[in-house]
């Protein structure tokens, strides 16, 4: 498959760029936080209204099954402009991991109405803050022909608004997910402000009764589909990774041919060119390691791991890069609330963290590559 | 050789009678920094207790001349009190922008009449300073600056304004550098003034920063008239004045990469927070960078003594402060992101209580190798004063 | 869409027909390489009946059209015949600079006569050419050439001498870059003429380098006449035809920093050298440093492969050749840093033997960054021309 | 103690300055290359003439006791000329190791010729070509009242010069340390010519048989000498790391004063002055650590170990930096034999492997420091 995007992938990403860069430029985001708002209902409604929640939805569930490139290219974009949204959580992770463990009552049953965003599902997976699964406690209880789930899950973004909770249990036997609606009994959530103004959820779970048809797939039979669901979120949270780095060095190049100091432009200090050239060759490696992580989630291939982990540690530490240096060269203005550009440093620094650090994924790609 | 022995037991009876108890406890946040000053609210009595009994002995400023009000302490007494204090974990008592730059810039260049005047309101925390250099056009092109000091004969009449002033809006008086001239090289037509902030004219407008606080200010000069007297040095001079406070500043701000400090070693809060595995911190990958960090940091703090030591026998090489301010200040971004990846997602908490504090640290930290002279300047600095390197 | 499937039987079958067994052995030194030329010497029969077949078939330039002894292949079909030779481990045939940078620029730039005359022997391997660029005050500054080409009416007279000439002593003929007018801009004075190494007032002087090793040569023109119809191009634009040489040239030294040449990862090379605990390379720090570099080098490989594709597909950036240039050789250089480390004080060896290969690649990737146009060059090009910094 | 030297010290390091410099620059390690040879016997017999091999021997043994500071300024020196003598395996080292395990006797009969220059000894450690005395594996057997030693030791410089080596043993009661006559039956030594022009000496012993009194300390004994001869050997090759680094800036800051190109100094540009700046912090910063490091050494401080890590970590870093910028910004003439500074960064790849390269003391440091 030739490295660069088919003609479609290629209008999908104009398109959003049009849609986001008009609609929701960075200035919503900074509406929404001042009125006291955590997330963009509205945008939200007009991703539905074009079908985007259903982008790697199978067909047979209304879904557009557009893959993970088309993924990759609206984060991207939702990257550039800081957009808000249960895109990446709910329209490409849920829908992954539920495509990939539900039985066909429960796809029927949640997929379309994900796809058409009416219903939005989010991973309540981690209780480490590092993305380690292996330290998951939260426990499922045969009771009563269904089950009991006990536990407490740290840091889920999204996790408040969601309407369904896909929640990693372990016992004995390995690893289950059960779909629970948010509002069942038993469930009780806690938000705290995170630094991009969204607010991340700590969920707690005391005796929560499903049915049995909310496990999805077998109890302990879930490890396969979370580690694909691993790569899908670390290969798409890339990708926004990718667009706040590109945006954040635009504007900074913008800003060294339009800023003077000693009576000079700042963009002639070669200082400042040389790491602004390296920067960008940076931002050109990355671009290749995230559209190839992309391809290799819709390709299946078996290369798909190593790719999204390479793709998540780079882009992390690619986007650190590119954000510190834009406030640097932006200098004291670039440390202003009243300027834009250290709103992508705090996004960028939530999309490091998120699905796996640079330090989990560099070790997640080092033993995957026998070392 | 002095003796010191008697000195330290003295110190030790002395603290260990008035320094009270609230402040031998570690300060949570900077909020429990005193600055004084004449707006200031004491925070406890003990807090100002502490204030008060410190200044009477002059050890706000152990070092100045007693004749000012200063401690008048020798070098080595001035660390047998520091140790001491320490020792105890005593609070400093008051910190003040008159106390780590004005007021040795003062016992330099000002008139008796003028230290006779000023340092004691230092040294009691009476008077709180904030200082007037940036200016919305000359970031790190300072000298470029446009704030405009006219000779009206008995006074001078000032007009501009100054942005970064650190805590304007809570300041009493500011030292500030003024365009005296207009017509000669911008380095030249540079004057050193002091006025009171309550002068009619002045006003400020926090500027609210990325981590949501505000601790600079934009400061407005509308016809502000300033007696002749409060000219420092000689006029049109004051540059000279302002790059001997500058060195000061990039030490302090330098010195914020240093361990020192009662912060636990990074790699043993690694370890702790995040776990280890044959007695090795679990994620090789973090250990990896907290080594090399620490290295460095290491070898920085002894940058520091070593500096420090070589100044004391004469040694300095005059290259000191922008290394410090350099490498102190790109050390401390270091340490934050370790900080951030250490605490994982929790650490981006971002709510006014505790729990923001971490990446609030982090973000504040960004501002650091652009403060005080960036980091470009700096390297400028040292490739030209230094090295030698051409133009 | 073309039908390679035959193709592909046709090549597999000619290949295994044709290509001697030792031919097929991977090799095991760069001396294994076959330059061609009047004077090489071949290292065995099997050596010679490669070159020979693969020449007359066209296919040691696979693309080049099949009029001037090209292999005239499409460019799917020489992707199947690169395949077809890698799987069977086929070595290339022939190494050689007339094929990988002047041949391309002839097809581009040179009269049909001047096709006719040089391309076959590039393609047989008759002639092998060296690059006449650099000179001794003109590194980084290459415009800045002083070599001199005087128009003597029927011919052209060439006083001057040029550095870094890689093989001079070895090659037949040069492609060289001359000035023959000064009274202009720098990089408009400058042709791009073709001559016989042979010719009288020609000499060469091996430079050896750090490693021990001769592979570039001063190069010596003292009064060499040079026939008229030898210059390529127009008189005085030979500037152009120096950048887009320039640029093949980065491209090939940039992709120096591939895994692909059969090496084995880095990483694994660590772990079955320096042995593993839980599954983990032991050496936590060192492996730190390989995954950081791996990360790099897998992005960088599928960097190429994107810019391939884009090329391909009409969609060039341009900024490709500095980037790949700069990025390519700095990862090569900590490639061999790495290499070095795990191979511990073994690697130091520096005997003429097989043992000092490591160390010796270590020095010569130094080069790599330097020569092509430096590090710093690629800089300042991705700075102006792409980002369209100002000057 | 102030860190910074006495007036003794800085004496002694004014006169390494200037002996080394006018009698064996850089151009005696090219005679030396460029005649054949591997080791400088004339600057041998100078510094012995000067008392230098007695620089930490005790008094009591016709040492000069001066310290280990004192070692460190005369190898910062010697790292500034490339000079090559056995100050530093000999006088330094294995001085050193047999000051802290030898008996009375032994210390008698090895010491003041050492300290004299008349003989000189050599540590015989690794194994593993990685400083891991863990993968010792020569074995001292009790035979008719000695020991028999078979075993091999592997790229030991100055090892088939030296009159006696120090050979690290292991049995089941842990690492004993034999000082045995380099001419023993037994005993075959294969040289390599290293990077730096140097010799490695490879050394097999087979049943080499030696009595009672070849032992140092006790059988198993004496790992804590090691210990601190390890340190010694770190903080001090740091000090020659220093000097290498030291020299090969100030060469590269009068080049880039001097090179025109571009109708400018290069030194004009901005993108190498920054980078020089940098270097120079660094190497300021390093200063701090290695002269630290041979303080604790000379105060037998209990922060000895860390300090000489990191000490040898830091320098193997700086030094690797200093070299490879000096030779970029020296351009293609810096990659010439011609041209002297290519020197510098072999003897520099020498000094970073020797008793423990970055990563070892790296892990050294980190260990040490509890994590």
């Amino acid at each position: 498959m030739a490295l660069i995007l088919d003609e479609e992938q290629q209008l999908l990403k104009d398109s959003a760029k049009a849609f986001l860069s008009e609609n929701f430029p960075v200035s919503a985001l900074r509406a929404m936080r001042d009125s006291g708002n955590d997330h963009m209902p509205e945008l939200w409604a007009q991703m539905s209204e074009m079908g985007w929640p259903g982008m790697v939805v199978p067909d047979a569930y209304s879904g557009l099954e557009f893959g993970y490139v088309g993924a990759g290219v609206v984060l991207e974009e939702m990257g550039r402009t800081l957009a808000l949204s249960p895109f990446l959580s709910s329209a490409v992770v849920s829908a992954t991991l539920i495509t990939k463990l539900g039985n066909e009552q429960q796809k029927e049953a949640l997929l379309p109405s994900i796809a058409s965003g009416e219903l939005t599902a989010v991973l309540a997976a981690d209780e480490s803050g590092h993305y380690n699964l292996d330290e998951v406690a939260t426990e499922a209880k045969a009771s009563d022909g269904g089950f009991a789930i006990s536990g407490s899950k740290r840091g889920v973004i999204d996790g408040h608004h969601a309407d369904v909770l896909l929640v990693v249990c372990k016992n004995d036997s390995g690893s289950g997910v059960f779909a629970i609606p948010s509002d069942s009994d038993g469930i009780s959530i806690e938000t705290r402000l995170i630094v991009d103004s969204q607010r991340a959820a700590d969920i707690t779970f005391t005796d929560v009764f499903v049915g049995a048809d909310a496990l999805l797939g077998e109890l302990g039979g879930a490890d396969e589909a979370l580690d694909f669901t691993l790569d899908v979120a670390a290969a798409c949270s890339s990708a926004e990774m990718l667009g706040i780095a590109i945006e954040s060095f635009e504007r900074t190049v913008g800003y060294l041919k339009e800023r003077e100091q000693f009576g000079s432009k700042i963009g002639t200090f070669q200082g400042l060119q040389h790491r602004a050239a390296q920067l960008f060759a940076e931002i050109e490696v990355t671009k290749s390691a995230v559209l190839s992580a992309l391809q290799a989630l819709d390709a299946d291939s078996e290369k798909r791991s190593v790719l999204a982990s390479m793709a998540k540690a780079k882009c992390s530490k690619v986007v650190r890069n590119a954000t510190e240096e834009a406030v640097q060269m932006h200098g004291g203005i670039g440390m202003t609330d009243e300027f834009d550009i250290g709103f992508f440093m705090k996004r960028a620094a939530v999309c490091r963290q998120a699905y796996g650090d640079y330090h989990f994924h560099a070790d997640r790609f080092a033993t995957l590559r026998g070392y | 050789m002095e003796n010191l022995d008697q000195f330290r037991a003295e110190t030790r009876e002395w603290l260990e009678a008035n320094c009270p108890e609230d402040m031998r406890q570690p300060m949570r946040s900077d909020e429990d920094q005193c600055w004084g000053g004449r707006k200031w609210v004491f925070q406890s009595e003990g807090q100002q207790l502490w204030l008060e009994r410190m200044a009477t002995k002059g050890w706000t400023a152990p070092r100045w001349p007693a004749e000012y009000g200063g401690g008048g302490l020798s070098g080595g007494e001035a660390k047998v009190l520091k140790e001491e204090m320490s020792r105890i974990g005593a609070r400093r008592p008051l910190n003040s922008f008159g106390l780590d730059m004005l007021g040795p810039a003062l016992l330099l260049y000002a008139t008796e009449e003028q230290k006779q005047q000023y340092i004691p309101d230092i040294i009691n925390g009476r008077i709180r300073w904030c200082q007037g250099y940036s200016e919305p056009n000359s970031g790190s092109d300072l000298a470029s600056l446009r704030t405009k000091a006219e000779d009206m004969g008995d006074h001078y009449l000032i007009n501009g304004s100054k942005v970064w002033t650190s805590y304007a809006d809570k300041a009493d008086w500011i030292f500030c550098l003024v365009r005296t001239d207009f017509d000669c090289p911008k380095h030249e037509g540079i004057s050193f003034m002091l006025f009171d902030m309550a002068s009619e004219g002045v006003s400020t407008k926090p500027i609210k920063l990325i981590s949501g606080s505000s601790p600079f200010c934009e400061t407005f000069f509308d016809n502000v008239k300033v007696p002749k007297g409060n000219l420092v040095g000689t006029l049109n001079k004051g540059w000279e004045i302002a790059k001997y406070l500058l060195t000061h500043e990039r030490e302090m701000i330098g010195g914020f990469g240093l361990a020192g400090g009662g912060l636990k070693p990074l790699g043993q809060l690694a370890a702790s927070t995040r776990g280890t595995q044959d007695g090795r911190l679990r994620d090789t990958s973090l250990r990896a960078e907290a080594i090399s960090f620490e290295l460095d940091e290491m070898a920085f703090g002894l940058t520091i003594e070593r500096i420090t030591d070589e100044t004391k026998a004469g040694q300095g090489t005059g290259a000191s402060s922008s290394i410090l301010k350099m490498y102190g200040t790109e050390l401390n971004k270091l340490r934050m992101e370790l900080m951030m990846a250490i605490g994982g997602t929790d650490s981006l908490n971002f709510e006014s209580d505790r729990t923001g504090a971490l990446v609030k640290s982090w973000l504040r930290s960004k501002a650091n190798s652009i403060e005080g002279g960036t980091t470009e300047v700096q390297l400028n600095i040292i490739a030209k004063r230094i090295l030698g390197l051409p133009a």
